[in-house]
């Protein structure tokens, strides 16, 4: 209830947008290879639920593979650019300058490397996804403030203990947060990948539906991946929640 | 339709030699991008367009209001290319369970689907897709088979040495199409038939001086674009001229001969592979003569 | 028991602190003031072994009579900011030094919990510290440092996040709890009326660099410490820093 | 020379990377149409130059017309929905969720739909630079201590006079940062577009070397443009120092 | 000159200052002390007009008699935390209050370089907030505060972010500066050892909910104010409020 009352506004602004589309393409008689009103749309949708839904599928998958394998990564370079100073400052303006590189041009050049298979795309998802999560780990690591070190210093704590004790537990909010803009990233990075070669997927569907001049269905598909990446923003936000350690505590006690 | 090359030596020629700057027109050739042409000349983003074959069908079978007024290759120009060191592909009925780079339209596998089944085996092939990565995945053994135009990729190929084979269309079933249209929005005939006519004609002097001096033509290309490859351009030019494509030496270069559109079209929509908003299969029109209008030639 | 001897840090360029030296003795409360920024924590700080890696140190340790090396096993910090983990329960907080100190989990939460009643925090084990308001806090830092059982406290503005009312209240209450057990404690303030309610000795430091400019020992015992029987102390305290700041 | 001995580490493992991959190329044999090598990268981009420079020339118009717009945008944006909360409310969650369409798929629409010009283009831009900035502004809007705004409406201040006076100055360091990672997408926005349609531009060149079967060719392209991206970071770290008033201050007394 | 009559303040459910009465006087200084989270601030926020939105006020104001609506050009504010703007200049944060009154810039200005050398700040117009030491920054604070030249001053926790050594010397500074004037000052602290030293009048609140438990004139004078002979009342306000602490 409280959160229909919080998404209102949102929702008048969008049917207010969406009625003015249909107006649009209603009274001007635009053709719908240029483009399509939202019901043309919607009904896109429904007559080609079952080929969408298996394309969805491709793209889902191997966008959470990429996404599980990225995190892991970041994980573990951030680790090792936390206990390495001269990799740290060897390895950021490295990754800073990397995001500067145009990934879209890269794509096609991965599929002539690494073949059209799981491989290039995975990889193209990790480039993309990866960055965000090792800065947001690294900046949530050195946020421990020196007075938490010292105290466990103090105690007798050697670096391995003080990094899974404090550094780990106090990086968890900029880790969240450098995750959620990874996810918006995944599926639009999966999208790409097909684009350069693949069997299925959302980015194949794409692709297709351009080339046959169906602009109704490339808008659906569009819709559908925005809703994927939705999806995956309020699956990581239950995450965030459930593993609140306060959240276990209170649902279990 | 494509980065530029050979199939556009006429819009150059006649661009370069000022034959457009003779009829009073001031024509710019925009760049290949990810944006078919066909939809662009749809959408009213440009004046004409240099269109494939099969997305033209595609297009006015999705009711485009588009027209077409000229065709340049009069042969097929492409074909169906695997590596000759596969000994597993003798004839298309062996490409059964084999896999396919293609390009994502629809017309592609009604394309292959016939030739597999008019060869006697079943049209149950993997279908990657790749875009241009696909020569690549196939000089790789990545994949067993694509689709090539002769004239372009064929001769990339033969110039970097590639031992490739290849299956005609026209040989297994598939009726032997003409290639690259012109054509224009059907708006633009009723409301500005002159520029239609000046920018036609110049075109048709561009392609006219190309088929007689080919090799002219290619240097003239190369000085035009911005080719990494000059020999690809070179050697395509070669073809096209020993092959015919452009004119069989009996038939005006650029004239739409509408049986082959006719049974072209009707083969793509008897495939299946068109299809409507509502999912299903479009109905074969009955009549596509209204496609295209080569009136231009005689206006003048 | 814990003897400094010509403690010297410095930055590259500057001096913070130039050939202090101290001593505390067991079963003594022992208070450090001065103005901000002379340098009591950075005296604390070495004693704890957490000195900045950008600051040399030049000095000598004893305890008992015998050279130490810091981080030791026999001194307990207790920093300036609160060092409670928002992550951790009350008992968990409590139970870090120990852990790390290698105790196994189940026998430090045992002792811990033992001592909640007497730190009036009973039936808030679980609480996490942002459930906990300022003085249940402070008590549960205490907790923390005062049940790793070592010899020395080393406190440094125990107070200073309290507001004047609680922290009033908050100073006997640590007294009786020090009392418990004979340790020699140095604690770090800068307010005088702390250090005289508290102390058995107040050391006043001055900066620039820091060194030690009085040692005023308190006999009064803490029953009788009243604003009338200190105020002589006080006003003489006053004096003193009040002309130290320009 | 500071920042030389900062940037050390990262040229050292710059030149192992490069080193390696030109190793490996030499060594495998591998076709250059698959895998060029740095060295045939940095050859194409000096034989290539003038063409490169020109087509860098024109995507460089396109991404500063659209990142200024963009800026321009974000701001107007960023203070309606200050002031109308309803708006704000309405707008953010349609903000965040366009963030998650992905744009790639559009471009050629936008095409069809602007036309062939600078149209397209920019608002392609736009639409992916702005929202980091819209989002960083209004959150700089609401950092602002509510003890200093109590103190403005003590001493009889307007809306309008808080804004300018308070809410705004402190909103410049999120602005900044917002800028920055819009700055990061500029380029990549604008090739993008230029991937879907135009004249010149590095998407156009790409695009055409990559049909031409020259990776090198991609590759020098590539990364003429992180340079581009890279220069443009270095400008807006260089004005956002230069426009700090302790800094003109100092310069100037 | 300043009356409140019947002030209760409520959030939705909880009533946090119920019933209030106060008034001030010209050329006096008012202290209103207690623990924390007792309502201080609350009720000097409603003087300045400023109090939380979700927060529902009911009482009257008056003003030289005559009903008074907040914020209020007669009185100037200073919250509990420091809000000197730290992009602009120590001049122009004191400028602030004059231009958004209406005065012109330059007029301002001039009016506000007069007073930086009485405020021990010269030569320090143009240094940023973060360029100035912790009793700097107060001063600048004053200053931007007292050039209003508003007859009733409202300081809500003036000294709470100075450590207790600069505080016992701004003390006396600032009772100092507010004697130039007469003028009616309410100073919120919870420090009974500040409070008694520089008030006319001590407020003594208690919380749940928030109201005035006592009213203590201190008629010491202020050159002779030392700890000695104030050592009865603090002792009393302490017993006050420590029985405030459960
Ligand atoms: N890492 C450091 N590098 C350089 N100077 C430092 C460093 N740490 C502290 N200082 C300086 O050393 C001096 C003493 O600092 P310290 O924290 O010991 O003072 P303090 O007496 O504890 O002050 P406070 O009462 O404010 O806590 C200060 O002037 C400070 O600026
Ligand atoms: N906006 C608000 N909504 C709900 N409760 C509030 C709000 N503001 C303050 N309170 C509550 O009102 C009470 C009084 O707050 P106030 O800030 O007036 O106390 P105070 O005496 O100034 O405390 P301190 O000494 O810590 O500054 C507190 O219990 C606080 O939690
Ligand atoms: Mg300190
Ligand atoms: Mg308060």
């Amino acid at each position: 209830m409280t959160s229909v009352r919080y998404l209102f506004p949102s929702l008048v602004l969008l049917a207010a947008f969406l009625a003015i589309w249909e107006g649009y393409v209603a009274l001007t008689d635009v053709s719908s290879l240029v483009l399509p009103a939202p019901s043309d749309v919607l009904n896109g949708l429904w007559v080609e639920r079952y080929v969408i839904a298996r394309h969805t599928l491709a793209t889902l998958g191997v966008a959470l593979v990429g996404f599980s394998l990225s995190v892991i990564f970041a994980f573990v370079v951030s680790i090792l650019l936390h206990f390495s100073g001269w990799l740290r400052r060897g390895m950021m303006p490295l990754l800073v300058a990397s995001q500067t590189v145009p990934i879209v041009a890269l794509a096609p050049l991965m599929v002539l490397w690494f073949g059209f298979g799981l491989l290039p795309k995975v990889l193209l998802v990790i480039l993309v996804t990866f960055f965000p999560m090792v800065v947001s780990l690294t900046s949530g690591y050195a946020s421990l403030p020196r007075a938490f070190r010292d105290q466990l210093v103090s105690m007798g704590a050697t670096r391995w203990v003080i990094f899974r004790r404090a550094a780990l537990p106090s990086a968890r909010a900029q880790f969240f947060s450098g995750l959620r803009i990874s996810a918006t990233y995944a599926i639009v990075a999966t999208i790409f990948a097909e684009y350069a070669g693949a069997r299925r997927g959302l980015g194949i569907y794409i692709l297709a539906a351009k080339n046959n001049f169906r602009a109704d269905l490339v808008l659906s598909a569009v819709f559908v991946s925005a809703c994927l990446t939705l999806v995956l923003l309020t699956v990581i936000k239950g995450i965030k929640r459930m593993t609140r350690r306060r959240y276990r505590r209170e649902n279990n006690a | 339709d494509w980065t530029l090359n050979t199939n556009h030596i006429g819009l150059v020629v006649a661009q370069q030699k000022e034959f457009y700057a003779q009829e009073g027109l001031e024509v710019e050739i925009l760049p290949y991008s990810d944006t078919a042409s066909t939809a662009l000349l749809a959408a009213g983003a440009v004046d004409f367009a240099y269109m494939t074959a099969l997305g033209f069908m595609s297009a006015k079978a999705g009711q485009a209001p588009i027209t077409a007024l000229w065709v340049t290759m009069q042969n097929e120009a492409g074909r169906l290319v695997y590596n000759s060191g596969n000994d597993t592909i003798s004839r298309p009925a062996d490409l059964e369970g084999k896999t396919y780079a293609g390009f994502g339209s629809a017309w592609e596998d009604a394309l292959i689907s016939t030739m597999i089944e008019n060869d006697g085996g079943i049209a149950d092939y993997d279908t990657v897709t790749l875009g241009t990565g696909a020569y690549e995945a196939l000089a790789s053994g990545a994949v067993d088979f694509t689709l090539e135009v002769a004239t372009w990729e064929g001769v990339n190929s033969a110039l970097i040495g590639r031992e490739q084979s290849h299956f005609v269309y026209a040989d297994y079933g598939v009726p032997e199409a003409q290639g690259g249209y012109i054509g224009t929005q059907t708006a633009m005939l009723e409301s500005d038939p002159d520029t239609v006519v000046a920018f036609m004609q110049a075109t048709r002097r561009g392609y006219e001086w190309a088929a007689a001096n080919p090799l002219e033509a290619a240097e003239i290309l190369i000085k035009a674009g911005d080719f990494p490859n000059e020999q690809l351009v070179r050697g395509s030019m070669r073809l096209i001229a020993d092959g015919g494509y452009l004119t069989d030496g009996n038939t005006p270069v650029g004239l739409i001969d509408e049986v082959r559109l006719t049974t072209m079209a009707q083969f793509l929509f008897n495939s299946g592979v068109l299809r409507g908003a509502d999912g299903q299969p479009l109905a074969w029109p009955g009549d596509v003569s209204g496609w295209f209008d080569q009136s231009w030639m005689t206006d003048r | 028991m814990l003897e400094v001897r010509g403690l010297t840090i410095r930055t590259g360029a500057e001096t913070l602190v130039e050939d202090l030296s101290l001593s505390l003795a067991e079963g003594s409360l022992t208070c450090l003031i001065g103005p901000s920024g002379c340098g009591k924590s950075s005296v604390v700080k070495w004693l704890a072994g957490v000195l900045a890696p950008e600051l040399q140190a030049k000095g000598d340790a004893l305890i008992d009579g015998s050279t130490a090396i810091f981080p030791h096993r026999d001194i307990a910090y207790q920093p300036q900011q609160d060092t409670l983990f928002p992550w951790l329960t009350a008992a968990e907080n409590a139970c870090l030094g120990l852990e790390i100190g290698g105790m196994e989990r189940r026998a430090a939460r045992d002792r811990v919990d033992a001592l909640f009643p007497t730190f009036g925090l009973e039936g808030h084990e679980e609480s996490f510290p942002d459930q906990l308001s300022g003085g249940m806090r402070q008590r549960a830092a205490f907790l923390r440092t005062i049940v790793q059982d070592a010899r020395v406290l080393l406190l440094d503005e125990p107070f200073s996040a309290l507001d004047a009312v609680t922290r009033l209240c908050m100073q006997d209450w640590l007294v009786a709890r020090l009392a418990e057990r004979p340790r020699a404690v140095l604690m770090v303030t800068h307010d005088l009326y702390e250090a005289t309610q508290m102390a058995d000795r107040v050391l006043v430091m001055a900066g620039g660099p820091g060194r030690i400019i009085a040692d005023i020992p308190i006999s009064t015992p803490s029953a009788e410490r009243s604003e009338t029987a200190l105020a002589e102390i006080r006003s003489s305290l006053k004096l003193m820093l009040l002309k130290e700041i320009p």
